[in-house]
Formats: structure tokens, sequence, C-alpha cells
């Protein structure tokens, strides 16, 4: 098995893993520790796929501040013990039988997609591709039409801040 | 060699995943965690195309950065929704949460 | 039919014929009860009610007026346009691509016809009203809604494309529902509201639906237009916006727009809901549910007569529900014993009569017959309500009787209207059943039997009518003890009456069968003889003697009949007033038995089985069914609605499944 | 030509939403002065000026540099966005008025609440103007966040904390299905501008099964925000939990925004009608029997008003379904036209007459009860017959009855479908409004007909109650909602110059 096959397993069956047990987990925290697994897994595999400066944010921002945010709710709300399994019978076997079709339905159109040509990458602009430079470069280019929606982006952290803060406070 | 049905596959399985987890789990915040893993998969297959269609382009990488972005304020904002409900309902069970109905 | 737009010296004021109803609504609906507060009661009153019923006069001034302009024309040049939007040529309201239409009044014989009808007889109304309500708390409302419906009928009769006739058509409906609902307290009252609404919406789709058809086909909504491409001028020359009409298109429309008649003028199996109707107060039914809107659907049959007549199959089923109305609803006002309710299934039945006149291509016959029956019905229904007002609210025919002698002038005119719907010879009714029945006879090889069956429903008619006044006024009073003592209405209430009555008895004589100015009036607007052959197959003087006949027979056999009921001597005055009727009732002694045999006994209880089985159970129970089955469903999706979000998020993933999968499969399958 | 003038034509080409970002920093920054005190009264005229500020500089600055693309064709300005951010921040101008008194009665006003309408606003406009699905979904989020936040805002209140609850996740879920349709449309077209996305459909991206799945997630997405069937089970629950004020926005934004969008981009796919198509005539069929169906078992005017939001959804699909008409000769060419301007004449009588009736609601509430039901609006033709009568215009509208701008943007829609030759949506549109118009005269019927259940009014005509709280904002509110309902329901023309949508 050449490298790139055995990097692409290694990181693929644990990160489903984990997602698995984040939707399986009886107990919210751990749900929410392994998504952090999961994250950092993506990171990997995002590492594995040239993107390295998406790879960083994804654990700072994902794994690390997103995350860190879900832990400190759920023991805000003391949520931490082990809960009631969710609903079994029916509502499981419905729900197992829909997210089955959505993902056999994707897994179609993506096996099916015609044209999958791999290798148009050169191993120079993989080299270049996902670093933080390319990106920023790509991002404020004001040839190319990034930069408005990446201000826009900003207004929308605004939003929630002020969302947040709104309904979260107790006095305001 | 690893191409492009394989990553799409994968996002796929985690997709699938995250819409079980929305529409079986009775926690909140469990259903937040599942959309979450959604959006991950969403991400991962814009990178995928970026690496085996379009190398050229940057477009993928910013998608992704836009999409955390989003991921991030939906998280701020759902955790604020849900700590509200937390104080009125004492729960964040969502079986407990139906008062409005019919 | 192809006469171009002439243009009227009086178009500039036509606006003021809806205009001035409109005015007195706001005028009324802003200020009447501050009027009635500041003026005090009576006074404040007596200003509403005479506003109310000014500008509604004013307005048939006008149509006066506008229809004087019109006579001075050649008859084939009797087609005007005028703006409805004063000082303004011409306001457009939508456009939507090619399609515009604009705020115009179509003005030919039809529709002035229709506004002197009703503005002339709502004027009489309107002012009834003023005495009839007088008692009532929410006097500006009603006066408000009333003018309001004199507007939206005179937007129906006067505009000038179909969209404008519906906006009319919608606005009367509304109308009516306001108006029927205007004294309901209880839940029952609450029912009757609302199959009259399940009704017509069926009837107001079909309109709907027909109209669309007519956009796709003819392209246009205008009735005429300048350039000679509206729909009436396209149907006319046979042609649609691209190619010749066929025969399919023309049926499909008017079939369509034949289903929003039947909802409006209460026809078979639409007609349910006018006898619930009637629970509004009685000046209502005179003028809606008599007069004016209910006719609305012959109206709409007459002005796209041009299409109706190159859809035979439909005319065909135009005069066969009309005529199967006119029966039925003549059965059933046998067995009524609310006075309102026996006029209001009469009312069914004469509407019926009319759609056998369109259905019989003899469109000028059927709008002879609403003009006449306007008069006599409205003649009929205040008379009701004035004997109703005697009675302080007493509608039930079993505790009337003997009235005649507290109620002279009511009585009188009454006994004037009894005749003339009956078809008394010489009277309004006599002219105009006659004509319809005429030319019934005409239809191809089943024109005989629809013959009988018409003069056997106008024998039924006279029978039921007679029935009323014996119950009424013939026979023993029969009131409870502690009831009121009857009395005489106010002079406000018989004026109208007295009116009325006069026009019931002259009405008919301007469409006799020798000079039929009437019919020579309408003819612009008919399909002319070269697309639709009307003829009579019976000669005027055999259908006249035999009208007469049945008419009388009628009229003498119910006399008879209802003789027995009271004892004789307890009618002194009134037995003395109709003594002539009652000798000849007792010469036809056979008649007599016969009326007895197949109406009281063997008929009665048919009769009865079609008001109870068919109307009531079948009919009725299939309106109330619908409302049940939707209420039903409606709480079955409602239960889907369960609260939890997992369920919610459940639809949601299974909805997207099921689009997505549906196609790729139907991609795959390509 | 350098790249400053380039700079000043593309900021100019957003200055609406430049305009609301302002005016909401303003807000934010002043907040605490206009917390409480005197300031307290300047929160909602502020939020208003933001409004109707954004509203003036779009009228003025239109016409010019129309057409084009901009910030390199991240956004774009045409008659389509123009003419529905018209309807959209006139709505917006309403719903700040509908607010101030509603907030303040029952005391849940917090200078936040504007802003973050503001903010909101701001997104439903960049989902018009988005010319790249990433834009597009920038603006839907943002927008979807506010609207959440104001589900919400009545922090204190269980009913509202569960409606934006449900809004939340169930939004978060649909936006996980559009974001992947995104990616998969990147897939298929190598890009998400819509020029790209187009010609990319030309070539037959919509032949492969990818690209199928990625056209009908797009469409799902939007067919959540506008309370569509399947995905319209949040509305009713968000409609009756959420603050009235709140609701007036929420239901009218979400719908004009995700509407004008949705018309974009089926605009955009118009070349694979095949695939989207019966997928949106089924939704629409779906959404006007179902919204006008459980609308008859509502006794809650707000649960009422979200079904029949159900149910205009569906007309306005229709709408929708006529950009698949497009590529189909001359007349279907005629068809997506007419559509689009029927939409958003549509959409504006739709706003009218729900801030509206929303307003007559939010007219009745006071701190200690909230005006919801029927009953409360018992007898109120009698007790208040201006708000009564306002109310029954409102009704009207909704129902389509004729002189009233309902009538009009349905006889629109109907004239445009019919033009595209698709009879089956206009004949199940005729029939299932004729449905529709039971549950809003039953309105009619409590405002009329029932007897009040407050106290009568003294025969003097001076209501028992004299409310002492300034009604200006929602009196006013209504006002404009009644005139510009009759107005446009007679001279629909009037307005035509600022929605009418030419290509």
């Amino acid at each position: 098995m050449r490298p790139g096959v055995l990097i692409f397993w290694l990181l693929a069956v644990p990160m489903v893993a984990c997602a698995l047990l984040v939707i399986t987990s009886r107990n919210p925290l751990r749900s929410a520790l392994f998504l952090v697994a999961h994250m950092l897994l993506l990171a990997g595999m995002f590492l594995s796929l040239s993107a390295q400066y998406v790879a960083a944010v994804q654990v700072v921002v994902y794994a690390g501040a997103i995350m860190v945010l879900f832990v400190f709710v759920i023991m805000l709300l003391n949520l931490g013990g082990a809960q009631k399994m969710d609903a079994a019978g029916l509502g499981w076997a419905l729900g197992i039988a829909m997210s089955l079709g959505l993902a056999a339905l994707f897994v179609g159109t993506g096996v099916w997609k015609s044209g999958l040509h791999a290798g148009k990458a050169t191993a120079k602009t993989l080299a270049q591709g996902g670093t933080a430079q390319a990106v920023g470069f790509a991002l404020f280019d004001p040839e190319l039409p990034w930069l408005f929606p990446f201000e826009v982006a900003s207004i929308v952290l605004l939003m929630a801040a002020v969302g947040a803060i709104v309904l979260a406070k107790r006095k305001l | 060699m690893i191409g492009l049905p394989y990553y799409l596959v994968v996002g796929s399985i985690l997709f699938g995943i995250g819409a079980f987890g929305t529409v079986t789990r009775r926690n909140a915040i469990a259903v937040l965690l599942s959309v979450e893993l959604m959006l991950n998969a969403a991400n991962l297959n814009f990178l995928a195309f970026w690496r085996f269609l379009t190398p050229a382009a940057m477009e993928p990488h910013l998608f992704v950065l836009i999409g955390l972005t989003v991921a991030a304020a939906e998280a701020a904002i759902g955790l604020a929704i849900v700590l509200n409900v937390y104080r009125e309902y004492g729960t964040v069970n969502l079986d407990q949460i139906a008062e409005l109905r019919g | 039919m192809n006469a171009p737009l002439q243009d009227l010296a009086i178009a500039p004021i036509v606006w003021a014929i809806p205009g001035l109803p409109l005015i007195g609504f706001v005028l009324i609906m802003f200020w009447g009860g501050g009027l009635v507060r500041t003026l005090g009661d009576a006074r404040g009153r007596r200003v509403v009610g005479t506003l109310a019923t000014a500008v509604v006069l004013l307005s048939f001034v006008i149509s006066v007026f506008v229809l004087l302009e019109l006579l001075r024309l050649e008859p084939e040049q009797r087609r005007a346009v005028a703006s409805l939007v004063p000082l303004m040529d011409r306001m457009p309201w939508i456009e939507v691509g090619p399609v515009s239409v604009q705020f115009l009044a179509l003005v030919d014989p039809l529709s002035v016809l229709m506004c002197l009808i009703v503005t002339g007889v709502g004027g009489l109304i309107h002012l009834y009203a003023t005495g009839y309500m007088s008692h009532d708390r929410d006097y500006p409302r009603f006066f408000a809604y009333f003018n309001l419906f004199i507007f939206a009928m005179l937007v129906l009769c006067l505009g000038e494309s179909l969209l404008l006739m519906f906006v009319g058509w919608e606005g009367v409906g509304l109308c009516s529902y306001l108006l029927i609902s205007f004294w309901f307290d209880d839940e029952e009252n609450a029912k009757a509201g609302n199959k009259a609404f399940i009704v017509n919406r069926v009837g107001d789709v079909g309109f709907m639906l027909g109209i669309l058809a007519s956009l796709a086909v003819f392209g246009t909504l205008s009735f005429h237009t300048a350039d000679g491409r509206g729909i009436l001028d396209l149907a006319a020359r046979g042609e649609t916006l691209s190619g010749p009409l066929t025969v399919a298109t023309a049926s499909l429309i008017s079939a369509l727009l034949f289903l929003g008649a039947c909802g409006k003028s209460a026809q078979f199996p639409l007609h349910i809901w006018l006898p619930d109707a009637m629970a509004g107060p009685t000046p209502v039914s005179a003028l809606i549910h008599a007069a004016t809107m209910v006719t609305a659907g012959v109206v709409m049959v007459t002005r796209m007569s041009v299409l109706f007549a190159q859809a035979p199959v439909v005319l065909l089923v135009v005069a066969a529900v009309g005529l199967f109305t006119a029966l039925f609803a003549a059965t059933i006002a046998l067995t009524q014993t609310d006075i309102k309710k026996v006029l209001a299934y009469s009312t069914v039945s004469q509407l019926g009569f009319m759609f056998l006149g369109c259905g019989a291509g003899a469109f000028g016959a059927a709008m002879f017959h609403v003009t006449t029956h306007a008069f006599f019905k409205a003649l009929l229904f205040l008379g009701a309500g004035s004997v109703i007002h005697g009675l302080s609210g007493e509608q039930d025919m079993r505790r009337m009787g003997g009235l005649g002698r507290y109620m002279k002038v009511t009585y009188w005119t009454m006994l004037i209207g009894w005749a003339a719907i009956s078809g008394f010879p010489g009277l309004a009714g006599y002219w105009s059943k006659d004509a319809i029945l005429a030319f019934a006879s005409g239809i191809p090889s089943i024109g005989m039997f629809m013959y009988a069956v018409g003069a056997f429903t106008a024998f039924v008619t006279g029978f039921y009518m007679t029935r009323l006044m014996a119950k009424t006024f013939w026979s023993a009073p029969r009131l409870p003890e502690d009831a009121h003592h009857p009395h005489e209405s106010p002079p406000s209430m018989l004026l109208p009456l007295i009116i009325l009555a006069a026009l019931s008895v002259v009405g008919g004589l301007i469409g006799t069968p020798w000079g039929n100015a009437f019919e020579r009036f309408l003819e612009p607007v008919l399909p002319g003889a070269d697309m639709l052959h009307v003829h009579e197959a019976i000669p005027h003087g055999v259908g006249l003697a035999l009208g007469a006949l049945i008419a009388i027979a009628a009229m003498a056999a119910g006399a008879a009949a209802y003789r027995r009921a009271p004892s004789a001597e307890l009618l002194p005055a009134t037995v003395k007033a109709t003594q002539p009727i009652y000798r000849a009732a007792a010469n036809l002694w056979y008649a007599d038995a016969a009326a007895n045999a197949v109406f009281v006994q063997g008929g009665g209880r048919f009769a009865g089985f079609v008001a109870r089985w068919i109307d009531k159970g079948f009919v009725d129970g299939l309106v109330n069914a619908v409302g049940v089955v939707t209420a039903f469903l409606a709480e079955i999706a409602r239960g889907g609605q369960s609260g939890y979000v997992r369920f919610y998020a459940k639809t949601m993933i299974a909805g997207a499944l099921i689009v997505l999968a549906y196609a790729l499969i139907q991609a795959g399958m390509r | 030509m350098g790249a400053p003038t380039q700079a000043i034509r593309d900021l100019s080409g957003i200055l609406p939403i430049l305009v609301l970002w302002g005016v909401a920093l303003v807000i934010l920054l002043g907040a605490p002065l206009l917390r409480r005190g005197p300031g307290s009264r300047l929160a909602a005229p502020l939020g208003g000026a933001g409004a109707l500020g954004a509203l003036l500089v779009l009228l003025r600055g239109s016409s010019d540099g129309f057409g084009d693309t901009l910030f390199a064709g991240a956004a774009l300005t045409d008659t389509l966005y123009s003419s529905g951010a018209f309807v959209l921040l006139l709505g917006g101008f309403l719903s700040v008025l509908v607010a101030q008194t509603y907030l303040r009665s029952r005391d849940l006003e917090k200078p936040e609440y504007y802003a973050i309408m503001l903010l909101s606003l701001s997104g439903a406009l960049l989902m018009m103007q988005a010319n790249d699905l990433i834009v597009l979904f920038l603006g839907l989020e943002l927008m979807s966040f506010g609207l959440y936040v104001l589900a919400g805002f009545a922090r204190t209140d269980a009913k509202s904390d569960e409606a934006a609850l449900k809004y939340f996740l169930l939004g978060a879920l649909a936006s996980a299905l559009m974001l992947y349709g995104i990616m998969l449309t990147y897939g298929v077209a190598a890009s998400t501008e819509l020029s790209n996305v187009q010609s990319a459909v030309a070539r037959g991206a919509l032949k492969e099964p990818m690209g199928i799945a990625a056209a009908l997630l797009l469409v799902i997405g939007l067919c959540f925000k506008i309370a569509a069937v399947p995905f319209h089970q949040w509305s009713p629950d968000v409609y009756e939990g959420a603050p009235t004020s709140a609701t007036a926005f929420l239901a009218t934004t979400a719908k004009i925004g995700a509407i004008v969008a949705f018309l974009r981009v089926c605009d955009t796919i118009a070349g694979g009608y095949h695939t989207w198509l019966p997928a949106i005539r089924a939704i629409a069929i779906l959404s006007m029997i179902v919204g006008n169906l459980i609308a008859i078992a509502q006794t809650n005017v707000k649960r009422m008003l979200a079904y029949s939001g159900v149910a205009h959804a569906g007309y306005l699909l229709v709408a929708v379904a006529c950009m698949g008409f497009r590529l189909m000769g001359t007349k279907g060419t005629q068809a997506s036209i007419l559509a689009m301007t029927g939409a958003v004449f549509y959409l504006l009588a739709y706003a009218l007459a729900l801030i509206g009736a929303f307003g007559v609601l939010a007219y009745l509430s006071s701190r200690d009860k909230d005006a919801q039901t029927l009953n409360d609006l018992r007898g109120l033709a009698s007790s208040q017959p201006a708000v009564g009568y306002a109310m029954v215009l409102f009704m009207l509208s909704l129902a389509g009855i004729p002189a009233t701008a309902g009538f009009i943007g349905k006889w629109q829609v109907f004239y445009a479908v019919l033009t595209g030759g698709d009879v089956a949506l206009a004949v199940t549109m005729a029939l299932t409004s004729a449905m529709g118009v039971y549950y809003y005269l039953r309105v009619v019927w409590y405002i009329v007909f029932e007897e009040s259940a407050a106290p009568k009014p003294s025969p003097t005509g001076h209501g028992v109650e004299a409310r002492p709280r300034a009604m200006t904002g929602v009196g006013a509110a209504i006002t404009i909602c009644c005139i510009a309902t009759i107005g446009l329901g007679i001279l629909p023309a009037a307005i035509s110059s600022f929605l009418t949508v030419v290509r």
C-alpha cells in the first residue's frame, strides 16, 4: 500500500468512528469530546489534501474555540452525567433508514460523477496551494470576488456576538 | 490511489451520521453537535473538490473559512438560545420542550 | 353585433351611477355613527336613512338619463364605454403583460337595463328599509353595507371586462355575507352562513376559471374594444386569439361560467344556500336574494350569450338545470311554513325559469323575466316583511291568518304580487313567463316536453302562492294569545309596496308578444339570428291562452283547497275581497278534488319527500359533509404538528429524501 | 478607469446595505445611552431611520450602473434586486413601527432589537444581491441569525424561548442541507458564481446525478425559509411563540428575501428545469393544500396566519415554477418575466397585509395581555371600529378579494403561470385560494358579528379603557398598510415603476 492510501484509511476510519460516537454517546460531554477528536482527525485529512492553512484554522477555531464553548455550556448546565438513552424503536429505525438513504444518495451521486479525473494538481500547486500566503492573496485580491464575502462574514460574527449577548446576559 | 470518490463517500457518510443525530437525539446540544458534523462533511468535500478538480482556484479554502465562521456564529447563538430555554424549562430535552403545537 | 363603440355625450357622468352609492357608503361608514350620536337618535337615523336612499335614487335618475341618451341612437349603435373614474378618460387598473384592464363601464342596453332595475328597485327597498330597520341598533352600519351592495352590484352590471365584473361579483358576495349575518347571534345561523359560503365558493371558482379560460383563449378580458378585438367581438365572429373558435372551446368556457352562474343564482344543486340566507333582515332578502344579486348569474350568461350560443350542449344543460330547479324548488315551496322560506324557494324556482329561457336561447325573454321578477318578488318580500313587522317578528305562517283586516295596504299589494307571480293574465309575470315557455317549446326534439314540465311548474307556482296567501290572510287568525296586536306598517314601508304593485301590474306591457319593445331594445347585445335559431313551437295565441288558463286554474285550485282548512265564517272581510275567485273555484269542483288528490295528499307527500330527503338529506348533507370532512382533514393534518422538534426534523429529512430520490430516479429513467 | 472608481462603484451598489450596517453600528455603540432614560425614546426612531434611509438610498441610486456585477462578481444590482429590496425595506420600516409600540407595551424594548433587525435586513438584501451562491448563503445566515434572536427576544417567556430553539435547530439543519448543495454545485460547475453555474447547466451539469442533487438541495434550503410543505413545520410554532412584532418581521423578511433569491437561483438553473420543476410544482401544490387546510382548524390568529403563510408560500412557488419556463419559447420567457414582477408585487401585498394584521394584534396587546386568539378580536368592529375594519381589510387582501392589493398580486401570478401554459398549477391555485377565503372570513366574522367579550364602551362613545400608552408607531403602521392595500388594489400602476422587473 502506498503511504497516501494508508494515511487516508488511518484518518478516515477513526474519523467516522468518532462521528458515530458523537451521536450515540449518552453523555453530551462525551459527545462533545468525541467531536473534538473528530475535528482533529478532520484537520489531519485537510492536511493530507494539502490544505495546510485551513487545517490549522480547523484546529484552532473549531476544535479549539467552538468546542470549548460547547463544553463550557454543557458543564454550566450540569449536563455532564449520562442521560437516558435516546429514543429507540420506531424512531430509531426511521432515523437510520433516512440517514442511510440520504448518505446512499450522496454516495451514489459522488461515485457516479463522470469525469472525476484526479491528477490535475501538480506537485507545485499542491505545495503552494493551501498555504496561508496563497489563501491570503486569494482573499484580498480585488480581481477576485472574495473580499466582499469576507467582510460580510465579520458582520455575521458581529450579529452572533450581539445576539448571544442579548439573549444570554441576565441584566443588560 | 485514493481519488475524489473516496472523499466524497466519507463526506456523505459524515453527513448521514449528522442527519441521523438531528432526527434522533433528544438533547438540544447533541442536535447542535450533529449539525456541526453535517457542516464538516460539506467542508471536507469542498477541499476534496479543490484538490482533485480545481487545484488552481482558491475558492474552496475560502468557502471552508466562511463555513467555519458561520458555524462559530451558529454555535454562539444556538448555545445562547439553549441557555434561555434551560432557564425557563429546566431541561434541554427536546421532548419536554413542546408546548407549542397544533 | 359588431358595431363600433360610440361616444356618448353623457359618458362623463356615468361614473356617478356606481359612484354615488360608494360615496354614500363611505360617508355612512365613517360618519354615520357619529351623526347618530351628535344629532340624537331619531334625527340622526333619519339623516342616515335619507342619505342612503337619496344616493341610490339619484343613481336611478342618472341611469334614466343614460337610457334616454342611448335611445337616441340607432339600435345597433347603442354601445359605448365610459370611464368609471371621474375626470379621467380611462384609468388603467391592472396591466400585466399585454393584458390591460381599465376602470371602464360598458354602456349598452343590457347594462343600462340592469342599472335601472338595481337603482330603481334598490332605491325603493332602501326607502322601505328606513322604516323596517328603524329600531335596529346598528342602523348606520346596515345602510352602509346596503349602499356598498348597490355599488358592487352596479360594478357587476356595468363592468367593461370580465375582471371588473368579477370585482362586482365578489363584492356582492361579500355584502351578502355581511348582510345575511347582520342579525346573527346564534350557532344555527352561523352554520347557515358557512353553507352559503361553501356553496358560493364553488360557483366563484367556476367563474374564476372561466375568466382564466377566456383570457387564455381570447387574450383579453374586455367585452368590446375599439378595434373589435374584445371577447364578444371575437366570439361573434367565431374567432379566437389564434384561429377559429371551436365548439369545444366555447363549451368549456361557457360551462365554467355557467357553474359560476349556478352558484350565484342558486341553481340545483348549488341552490341550498339561498333559503338559509333568509335569516337576514327582510329588506336584504328582497334586495339581494330576490331582486338583484341572485339574478347576476342570468345577467352574466346573457352578457356572454354570444359564446353560449356557440355551445349547443351547454345551452341544453342550462335549460335542463333551469327547468329541473324550477320544478324542484316549486314543489319544496309547497311544504314550507316559514313565509320567507316559501318566497325563497319561489325565487329559486323563478330563477330556474330564467335559466330555462337562457337555455332555450331566449336571452331576451330571460332578461324580461329578470325585470318583472324584480318587481313582483321584491313586492312579495317587502309585503312579507310588512307582515312580519306588523307581527313583531313572527315568520311562521301557522301562526298568522286573517291579517288583511289589520293591514289593508299590505294585503292588497300582496294580492297583486300573488296574481303577478302566478301569471294572472295581463300582469307582469304573465307576459314574461309565457315568453320563456313559448321559446322553451322550440328547443329541438324535447321542446314540447320542456313546455309541459314548465307549464306544470307554473301551475305549482300559482298553487303554492295561493297557499301562502290563504295561510297568511284568508284563514282564521291563529295568532298566539300573548302576541302583540297586529298593526299596519309606516308609510315609508307602504309607499314602495304601492309603487312595486303598480309596476307588477303594468311592467309586463313593455314585452307583450305583439309589440315587444323590450326584446328589440336588448337585441343588440344578443346573438343574431344567424348564430342561434330560436323559435316558438307554440303559436302566440295558444301559448297565452294556455298560460292564462293554467294560472287561473292554479289560483282557483289553491283557493278551493285551502278554503277547507279554516272554517269559512271566520273570514268575513277577506273572503269578500276574493269572492270572485272563490266562486270560480267552487264552480270548478273537479279542480278542487284533483288538486286535493294530487297536491294535498299524494303530491304533498311527494313534495315532503323531496324536501326532506333530496334537498335536506342529500344536497344539504353533501355540503355539510364537505365542511365536516374538511374540518376532519384539517384536524388530522394538524395532528402532524406535534410540537416535537425531532419529528419536524424527520419530516424535513424525509421530504428532502423523497424530493432527491424522485428527481434522481426520474433522471435515471430518462 | 482606475481602481478607486471601481471601488466607489462597488460600494455605491451596496449602499442600502452600508446604510443598514452604519445605523446598526450607531445603535449598538450608543446602546448605553439608548437603553434607559430620555434616550430610550430614540432607539425606535433610529431603527426606523435606518430602514427608511436605506429605502431612500435605494430609490435615489437606481438606474446608475444597473445590471453590473459588483466586487468582481460577488454581488450584482438589477431590477429584480431593486424591486425586491423596495418591498423588503418598506416591510422592515413598517415592522419597526409595529415593534416600537409592541415592545414598549410588553416591556421588552432594548435598542439591540432594532440593530438586529437592521442587520437581518441587510442579510436579506445580500441574498437578493448575491451573484454567488456563497454570498447567498452568507446573506441567508446573516438574516436567519437575526430572526432566531428576535424570535427568542422575550427571554422570560417560555414560549418565545421554545420558538427560538425550534426555529434555530431546524434552521441549522436546513442550512446544512443548503451548504451541502452549494458544495455539490461547486463539484459540478467548478464555481459557485451564478453565471458560471448557468453555463455549466447549459453544458449539461443537471444531467449528472450530482448536479441534480445540488439543485434540489438548494431548492430545499430555500423552501425551508419560505415555509413550504414539508419544510414548514417550524413556522406555526415560531409564529405563535415569537413576540408579535418579531413574528411580523420574520414572516415578511424571510419570505421576501428567500423568494427573490429563489427566483434568481431557479432562473439560473432554468436550463435543467426538468430536474427541479416537478419538485417545485409538487411542493407548491402541497403547500397550497396543506396550508389552507390546517389554517381552517386554528383558533389562534398567529398560528392561522402561519398556516396561511404556508399557503402563500405555495402561491409564490407557483411564480418560482414559472422560472422553469424561461427556455420554452417566447411564451415561456414572457411567463418567467411576468412571474418575477408578479411575485414581487405579491410579496408587497402580502407584507402590507401581514404586517398590518400583526400590527392590529400588537395594537390590542398590553403589558398583561398578549392578543393572539380569535376571541381577542371579538366584536372589534363595534368596540374599536377603525382597527376592526382595518383588520377586515387585511384579511380580505390576504384572501385575494378584488379591489385589494392581494387580488392584484394573485392575478399577476395567475396570469404568468397561465402564460407559461401550466394549467394544473393555475387551477390548483384558484381552487385553494377559494378554500382559503373561509378562514379569513372567519376572522371577519369574529370582528364584525360576534359580541365583544370586553365590557361595551359607554354610549357616549368613549371607551372604558383609556390606555395612556402612545400608539403612534403601530397606529402609523396600520394606517400605512391600510392605505397602501386599498390604493394598490385600485391603482397598482402607481407603484409599477419601482416594481417592474426588466430583463
